[in-house]
């Protein structure tokens, strides 16, 4: 290994990464940002597989095909999201979750 | 420890001496094009009218540079000023990061050697756009920011044309280091696949946006584009990274299908290998030259729509059809060397044949639906 | 072996600084460039853990298309104009919440003793593998087909969602 | 022997050198003479109107999600497009089922007019 750098790190960097997105996803009010946030819960989670994928089956591959699946899925809910935003721009004038009262009838 | 700190040491000259390759060319570049468009608008171009410009005003650019950097840095008001200053240097940087992989000969002439080589380059160019954004986002001028929204539309959609067709390369190679490419190509691929080199040259004409793919800087429309705002040398830098982006596209034209590299001597002499590598880099720089010299610009509904309804399906049109014909001449025995090269030839033209003749009854079909109507109706 | 040490702690001071960038700028458009920079970080930490096509992809798909999406996102719906404060009120509670999800989860993996170093080194024709068995109908050939049929209803069915009514 | 990525990151560090050297030099050499007048904001002379930043039609929005999803499937290509040499005739027939859905979508979207510019 050329870093010596264990495992538990990346784990812990992941941790905190999702954590950040937690808040960003609990605390902000704006739907492009809430969208972010996930992007960034997304690649905490992908960072824990391609660290586990290093450290614990190198010469396989699972861990990599897992991760560019992930990677898929989190293109595919962006670009949903992101046109749901979008669409909700466009009737409701607004992307503020609070704002949003599409529901009200 | 000595050891490893020459070798930090060796290995940063070398960074440094790579890096600073790119700017030394396009200094000339910026000379050898500025000369042949003059030539074509029948003009001079620069001339040797100064006392500093050096013989036929070789060194005109340098000259420019000077100049440019002693000009005044005017941030507007009301700019996003961090943002602002970012942008200039972000071109620069993406645009001389793509040089690490790039192999000016078959050994040692490369910074490093990366067996994902082909895909570094494509992934460092991911963050091209968020210059121009940048810059246009935060210069508070409607002109630049109209510019950076029509340069990233334009970019990251010629960008998968682009892919596509590098793609070609690298399943024909079956590597993506630029060295195994280079190397793979007894036959230079343009004459193998010579739909694929088309397609990967339109689209970066369209990635550095010349002319005809000029709306970003549409200077007749919207002043200069995304860099209206920037003076001194931070314009300088934007000016530095698109001639950089030409000179790299060209380049990277010549590893993919024109044989990089390759040529007489080479094993004998490999600094040769870097003269033989500038000479095509060269040629498809003037071809570059060339269109921009002789070609009108397009509207950016034309621009989207050849690219989403031509180079799209002329890309996955082609990949499959080169890796289908591949494989079944490799299971009827005709796997290696020449054969296979002319094979995947007659496909090419064939598949060519094909597109002239569909887009010929397009044409012809829409020719008789416009008659109906009154011409100039449906322009936008 | 201290070296790489170092660069991580760098890389991952710099990644989770734009990281809360991202969820605590007042202005939109901020929260995006800091976005790019803590995927950028991630790449360069892909890279330390010898997975140079991750980092590849972690660049061409999260920067080159999702970030260029958001930026372009935040653009159409003004967002990148107004410097409001576009918090919640909850944000200590989320915070709160946010820091003791992380002291469990740091917790825990810290009692759970990960292998220091990797038992095997990097396979070399790792990429190959994965290419070759994405289409391996042995391998990940369901999930593969599965990606294009997700493309297909993303581009139609996002497509629908912000056609020109 | 360094490490190849090392190498790269080193020449990360030194194209950031080279693209805020020629700006810093500017920096330093250049004359500092700002004034209200000289930093307006330049739209052909006339004085400027109304919210600067402009909001953008959505197409621009639509060419970017066709882009992501094309993007994603070149990203899924580069390691078949890798293993490609060792591959039967039936795996390049799926990769080709992989495009084709993907090319089917967009010929789709193109005939239901998405891909307009309006």
């Amino acid at each position: 290994m050329i870093t010596g750098v264990p495992l538990s790190w990346y784990l812990i960097l992941g941790a905190a990464l999702f954590c950040v997105g937690v808040y960003g996803l609990l605390a902000n009010r704006n739907l492009i940002i809430i969208m972010m946030s996930i992007e960034l819960m997304l690649n905490a989670v992908v960072l824990n597989l391609v660290a586990f994928a290093r450290f614990m089956e190198p010469a396989r591959i699972t861990g990599k095909a897992f991760a560019i699946i992930v990677y898929a899925t989190a293109a595919a809910e962006a670009a949903l999201g992101l046109a749901l935003t979008i669409a909700i721009w466009r009737t409701e004038d607004t992307v503020t979750i609070e704002e949003i009262d599409l529901l009200q009838g | 420890m000595t050891g490893l700190g020459g070798e930090v040491i060796r290995t940063l000259l070398g960074a440094f001496a790579m890096a600073l390759f790119p700017l030394v060319v396009v200094v000339f570049l910026i000379w050898e094009a500025r000369k042949v468009i003059g030539r074509m608008q029948d003009r001079l171009g620069p001339t040797n009218a100064g006392t500093y410009a050096g013989p036929f005003a070789l060194f005109q650019t340098v000259a420019d540079g000077i100049k440019i950097l002693t000009k005044e840095l005017i941030i507007p008001t009301g700019a996003d000023r961090g943002v602002f200053v970012a942008a200039p240097i972000l071109v620069v940087t993406v645009a001389i990061a793509v040089w690490a992989v790039i192999p000016l000969g078959p050994t040692g002439l490369q910074v490093v050697d990366l067996d994902i080589g082909a895909f570094y380059v494509v992934a460092i160019s991911a963050l091209a756009p968020f210059s121009m954004i940048m810059a246009g986002w935060s210069s508070r001028n409607k002109y630049a920011e109209v510019g950076a929204f029509r340069a990233v539309s334009q970019i990251v959609g010629y960008e998968i044309p682009q892919v596509l067709a590098l793609l070609i390369p690298v399943l024909l190679t079956g590597s993506l280091s630029l060295q195994d490419i280079i190397r793979a190509q007894d036959i230079a691929f343009i004459f193998v696949v010579p739909l694929a080199a088309f397609s990967f040259l339109i689209a970066c004409v369209a990635e550095v946006g010349r002319l005809p793919f000029e709306l970003a800087e549409a200077d007749s429309e919207i002043v200069a584009g995304y860099f209206t705002e920037y003076s001194g040398m931070m314009f300088g830098a934007f000016y530095l990274g698109e001639f950089i982006n030409n000179l790299t596209v060209s380049v990277i034209f010549s590893v993919l299908f024109l044989g990089g590299w390759r040529g007489p001597w080479v094993d004998q002499v490999p600094w040769l290998g870097a003269v033989w590598l500038m000479a095509k880099a060269l040629l498809v720089f003037n071809v570059l030259v060339l269109f921009w010299a002789a070609m009108p610009r397009l509207r950016i509904d034309q621009v989207l729509a050849f690219n989403w309804k031509f180079m799209v399906p002329l890309g996955l049109v082609e990949l499959v059809t080169v890796a289908i014909a591949d494989k079944t001449m490799e299971s009827l025995g005709v796997a290696q060397g020449w054969e296979r090269s002319a094979g995947l030839l007659v496909a090419n033209l064939v598949l060519g044949l094909a597109i002239v003749g569909v887009l010929s009854l397009v044409g012809r079909e829409a020719k008789r639906r416009r008659s109906f109507r009154r011409p100039g109706v449906g322009a936008a | 072996m201290f070296a790489g040490q170092v660069v991580f702690l760098i890389i991952a001071c710099l990644m989770l600084g734009a990281a809360v960038r991202v969820v605590t700028s007042r202005r939109i458009f901020h929260a995006a460039l800091w976005l790019i920079g803590s995927f950028f970080c991630v790449a360069v930490i892909y890279m330390l853990l010898e997975s140079p096509f991750m980092a590849g992809i972690q660049l061409f798909i999260y920067i080159g298309g999702i970030a260029v999406l958001t930026v372009i996102a935040i653009m159409v719906t003004k967002g990148g104009m107004h410097p409001d404060s576009h918090t919640l009120g909850n944000g200590w509670s989320a915070a709160i919440v946010s820091i003791s999800l992380f002291i469990v989860m740091a917790w825990t993996i810290t009692q759970l003793g990960f292998p220091n170093e990797p038992g095997m080194p990097v396979a070399e024709e790792g990429l190959a593998l994965l290419g070759a068995a994405l289409v391996d109908p042995g391998g990940y050939l369901v999930p593969f087909e599965v990606v294009s049929v997700m493309l297909m209803v993303v581009l139609i069915g996002s497509l629908y969602l912000g056609r020109e009514r | 022997m360094i490490h190849p990525f090392a190498v790269v990151g080193l020449f990360l560090v030194v194209s950031l050198i080279f693209g805020v050297a020629p700006i810093a030099l500017a920096w330093l050499l250049s004359p500092k003479k700002l004034n209200p007048r000289k930093q307006q904001v330049y739209e052909s002379g006339n004085p400027t109107f109304g919210e600067t930043w402009i909001e953008f039609k959505p197409q621009y929005y639509l060419f970017g999600l066709a882009f992501l999803a094309f993007d994603v499937e070149a990203a899924f290509l580069f390691p078949w497009a890798l293993a490609y040499n060792q591959l039967a005739l039936y795996a390049v027939f799926e990769a080709a089922v992989f495009l084709g859905l993907l090319g089917v979508s967009l010929v789709f979207v193109w005939r239901k007019g998405w891909l307009e510019w309006m």
